[in-house]
């Protein structure tokens, strides 16, 4: 396995830190605390977490409306999101952006993405710097099985071909775009398939299965690095909310949202390999979830306090300069 | 006969009564049935991301209520495609801020397609989307971007401000053999009215005087129709009689309608809850300044949102939006 | 072979049509007698002609910025066509179109199109009414090799796959997208791998020989007719003369052009097959040349004499009604 | 120093100073080289479908300039990211109708990261276009998009009018932190004048007074300010004095310029190569309304093309254009 236990406790509680958060969201919105458009995360944590365990700091993710997981995963301060979500002056983003726009480029987070595959060609022009400028950086994109049919996808993942960028194109295949499944509107079983049509490598991961997705996610990203050009990695999951938080998912398959959510849930399958490995005390994993349930209490109260933008802050930040 | 519905409903009361009068309408989009009917496993349809069109899968049907894939360009382009050969489809695009994945089918086919083929062709094309802000959905989700359709020739532009009228404008859009494009502005879609039963329609390029005044037109569209009624019964209150004007059409324009309450009031504030800059109200306040010279006491004031994009955060979306307040420091400032 | 004689005379006249039609067009456009931009279709016509022999009138086709050859081949009036090309009030589109939107509904004639991938949806919806209403149409969208990097192909090919349209997509691989050789811009050997990412049918022809095209073309427009959903037609074929009236082609490897110009025309291929077939007399074919050379000069003649539309022409057609 | 240049040379001259000067700044585009350095096998480059490009592959070479697939929206989406991760990227949109096919990159990515971040990032992006009709181009290459631009928030929007302004303001652009769309009309292209050698620039922002005169304003831009002369000098001739305003800058917009002319001669003419609806030009004359009223002796005058797509034939073409015999009778109509 190769991990020491600190480093599995770590990954334990980045992965935990996402599902806390998504679950307190999941109260918050609902209870009429937060509003906006929300996408809960939950049920896909082992592939932002295993994906960006091989990342540098310096090397850029994009995300999608569904995009805190990545945030987390990348290194973002939750309380900095939590602060966000609540419309805050201290929020990632001043409270200008909210869960669709949650960013902090200073972390390689180059933003969650409120259009349905906006954030691809974003994250093939963060490879094209590296490339040009001869940085060892890569770029990660992060997106959905539905985005694979946006044209945005198709012309990116063309172009990254022809000039060899320095990317990993990650989909996480859900099984759905909003209520529709996929196999309804993705004319191919699995969406590694259609790398073909870029000449790119093209690889499947189990996405409930952190140790899958990081060696997988490692060696793209190591080939990527090394000048080697993109990959597409398919990673198979689930998500365990519905598309938003208030969706109560009428039109999924009751028994085979019960399996993924009962049978798959990718902390559970970490914890049980993690704990094979014998390197991480058994009581360790409760202790971290201790502490991550503190810290997004403290978030939430730290939010709430926190101030709101001042109403003048509607007219900054347009330009870096405008003079008409 | 009629009862109470909301705006959404009476949208979906449209497009029910549209495909059973004619059966070569269809309705097309992402999630426009979400769930139910395709598949008859015992999962139920959603009807749409705001559940606006629900049930129309039941009557209609998979063949003519198509769920498409998350693909604007595509999803706009083969409706353009199937309006020129003998459909009349209605597209939904989702948000209009969408118009980014699909401008091309109506920028450059829908619009220009009958002059292009010297009048030999005609794309009777209905595009339902979703524009305006209010729900926090931030900068990607809550544009008004009617003035870009409006400004492209070939296509007409239509927004309601109740769900009466959303019924009426929306039959005649269907119905219309031009391309419409069909908004719905999150403002107004959870409002509540009687609506009547049955096949009407508003013809397109028609305003509506809401509200008769003397001293001051307020013209208004889609959900600033609220925010003028407001203004105008503040203004009431200090003496000063307000015509509203509700707009829906905003192509084709009542120019007559607007210089009409014009010449009668001789001053005109125009809301519109979009950007400033090339703008449905300073269209209008262009128009008043050239063929309403005459009759114009004062500026002419445009209250609309800042030249910004759409904030998250609750405080600075209602700063963002106009309000009746700009409305009585715009008339306020007329002198 | 299968073919009369005088099917053989008459396919071997839209050809030869089509041939002559490019080069009056090209002295015209050269002296400088017709405006606007200019892409000649010489060098590709057994595509065009292969295919639309395998078409009703009902059928419909869509075409590109070069899309003079599917225009005869479909059966429109070269001297309306030519009218148009001189802005005349006669021509097809009463002068308001030019060459990238000549068209001709009443022949199943969809329009050429200015935007590259931008008739790929149109034509796509065409075969939606056919499936919606029942009809046994099928319908044909034309384009090039640069175009499949265009999102809409993209979205297009998915909605068509994944409702089984009744459509063939035939791409005219010419080699170059403008002046960018098409290897140096789409990351696949052949475009028909790219039918893999919407696990559609997907052929190769000799675009250069009309019989491989008929075939091929014919196949898989009975699929599509017989409600088997859409095929891929790849044809490998090349543009005779520049991207556009005036490219001098410096871009271009001399003995490539030569080797396609001299040895792989589809006219003389055409001739060749069809004379070895023994039904047409060896003169024919020079008697069709006088008689499509005499019909261009008068198309000519016909449309410098036609009246050129009213100024008032500007407004018309814009709406079929439109009142404020 | 300087040398007789077509605003395609002062364009090319502009590039290759900005690429001297920056090693981040890349130009990227549909076959912005076309053929040349590419493969060294002997072809030789076209520079661009109008040669405007020609000889930067082969100063630069393929790392920095960079033929694209035809495909805008990966095209000018690619540019974005890399211009929010730093480099300044020059990318071409060949004619500005193809934003149909690259619009979500610039109404919701470029235009909105920065703020959308809350100011934590820049995007120094330019991207240069063909914009206008005048080569019998048609509905789908002829169209003056620029008014599409200018309404975003966000971006900023340049038209040059000749050569000597077109380098100054390019340069200008591509060293500004923000996205730029800069136009280049057909009308000008071709144009050529005296050209300073060397790196100079013109400021974004502030519009240049060509004329000045007393008795009316004709603001123009693009392709525009040549009608605008030829019209000034024809109603010189009949005792007229017109003060021609070129603007230069769409966005941001140089309000004061047009109002201290406004307040000068009383009466306005904006000649404008679009459309008319939320066009450029009654976007102006709404300035005008609003803070100009008191100056305003006459109705304001927009000088457009009509609510049409752009027709083909030659009689029509030039029929759709505005043209100084516009200007006249927009006068003469002023009373
Ligand atoms: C261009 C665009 N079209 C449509 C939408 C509306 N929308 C938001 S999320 C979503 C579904 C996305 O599906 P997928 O890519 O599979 O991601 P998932 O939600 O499953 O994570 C849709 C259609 C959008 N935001 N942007
Ligand atoms: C959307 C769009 N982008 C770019 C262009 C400019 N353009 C016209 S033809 C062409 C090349 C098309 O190549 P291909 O599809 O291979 O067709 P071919 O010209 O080889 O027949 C380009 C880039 C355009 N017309 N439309
Ligand atoms: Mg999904
Ligand atoms: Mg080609």
């Amino acid at each position: 396995m190769g991990f020491t236990g600190p480093e599995l406790a770590e990954i334990y509680r980045r992965m935990r830190t996402i599902r806390s958060f998504e679950e307190k969201l999941h109260e918050l919105v609902s209870a009429g605390k937060i509003g906006g458009f929300m996408h809960l995360y939950a049920g896909q944590e082992a592939i932002a977490v295993g994906v960006c365990a091989q990342l540098a700091e310096a090397d850029i993710v994009g995300s999608t409306h569904r995009g805190h997981g990545h945030c987390v995963a990348k290194g973002v301060d939750v309380k900095a999101m939590m602060a966000e979500l609540f419309g805050r002056s201290t929020g990632t983003n001043r409270g200008k952006g909210g869960s669709m726009h949650i960013a902090d480029i200073d972390k390689g987070m180059l933003g969650a993405n409120g259009i349905v595959g906006g954030g691809i060609p974003l994250v093939t022009g963060a490879a094209l710097t590296a490339q040009v400028l001869g940085r060892e950086n890569v770029a990660v994109s992060f997106f959905g099985d539905g985005a694979t049919n946006q044209g945005q996808f198709h012309e990116s993942l063309t172009m990254a071909a022809n000039w060899e960028l320095p990317v990993v194109y990650v989909c996480e295949n859900n099984g759905f775009g909003e209520f529709t499944p996929t196999e309804f509107v993705v004319p191919v079983k699995d969406i590694a398939d259609r790398a073909s049509s870029y000449g790119m490598r093209a690889v499947i991961a189990d996405g409930m299965d952190f140790f899958d997705v990081y060696e997988k996610a490692g060696e793209a990203i190591a080939l990527a690095r090394k000048g080697e050009g993109p990959t597409l990695l398919e990673c198979k999951t689930y998500r365990f909310y519905g598309h938003y938080v208030g969706d109560q998912t009428p039109y999924r398959n009751k028994e085979e949202a019960e399996e993924w959510i009962q049978n798959r849930d990718p902390l559970d399958i970490f914890e049980t390999k993690a704990s094979e490995a014998g390197v991480v005390e058994p009581d360790e994993f409760r202790r971290i979830d201790g502490e991550v349930a503190a810290l997004l209490n403290e978030a939430v109260e730290e939010a709430e306090a926190a101030p709101l933008p001042s109403i003048a802050e509607v007219l900054t930040d347009v330009y870096v300069r405008y003079e008409g | 006969m009629s009862r109470i519905l909301s705006t959404g409903g009476a949208i979906n009361e449209a497009i029910a009564i549209a495909m059973r009068t004619d059966p070569t309408v269809i309705l097309m989009g992402e999630d426009v049935a979400g769930g139910g009917d395709r598949s008859k496993d015992g999962t139920e349809e959603m009807g749409g991301v705001l559940g606006t069109t629900r049930g129309l899968v039941g009557e209609f049907g998979m063949n003519r209520v198509r769920d498409t894939p998350i693909a604007e360009m595509g999803l706009i382009g083969t409706a353009v495609g199937a309006a020129a050969t003998g459909l009349r489809p209605i597209a939904e695009l989702m948000f209009m801020d969408f118009l980014g994945t699909s401008l091309d089918p109506l920028l450059n086919q829908a619009s220009k397609l009958r002059y292009m083929f010297g009048g030999k062709v005609k794309v009777p094309l209905t595009v339902r989307t979703v524009s305006g802000a209010g729900m926090q959905a931030a900068a990607q989700h809550s544009q008004s971007l009617y003035w870009i359709t409006t400004g492209i020739p070939g296509l007409k532009t239509v927004i309601p401000s109740n769900p009466v009228d959303a019924k009426g404008l929306l039959l005649a859009a269907i119905r219309d053999d031009d391309p419409v494009i069909f908004c719905e502005p999150k403002g107004i879609l959870n409002q509540s009215s009687e609506v009547p039963e049955g096949d009407y329609e508003i013809p397109l390029g028609k305003a509506n005087i809401v509200r008769e005044g003397s001293d001051v037109s307020l013209v208004a569209f889609g959900a600033t129709v609220r925010i003028a009624m407001k203004a105008a019964k503040a203004l009431e209150g200090a003496g000063t009689s307000a015509e509203v004007v509700d707009l829906r059409s905003l192509s084709p324009l009542d120019d007559e309608a607007i210089l009409t309450s014009l010449e009668k009031t001789g001053r005109m504030v125009i809301i519109d809850e979009s950007t400033p800059r090339c703008s449905i109200a300073r269209d209008i306040a262009a128009v008043c300044v050239d063929k309403g010279f005459d009759f114009l006491q004062a500026p002419v004031k445009c209250v609309t949102a800042p030249h910004t994009p759409v904030p998250f955060s609750a405080v600075l979306e209602q700063a963002f939006l106009p309000s009746a307040q700009d409305v009585l420091d715009a008339v306020g400032q007329m002198g």
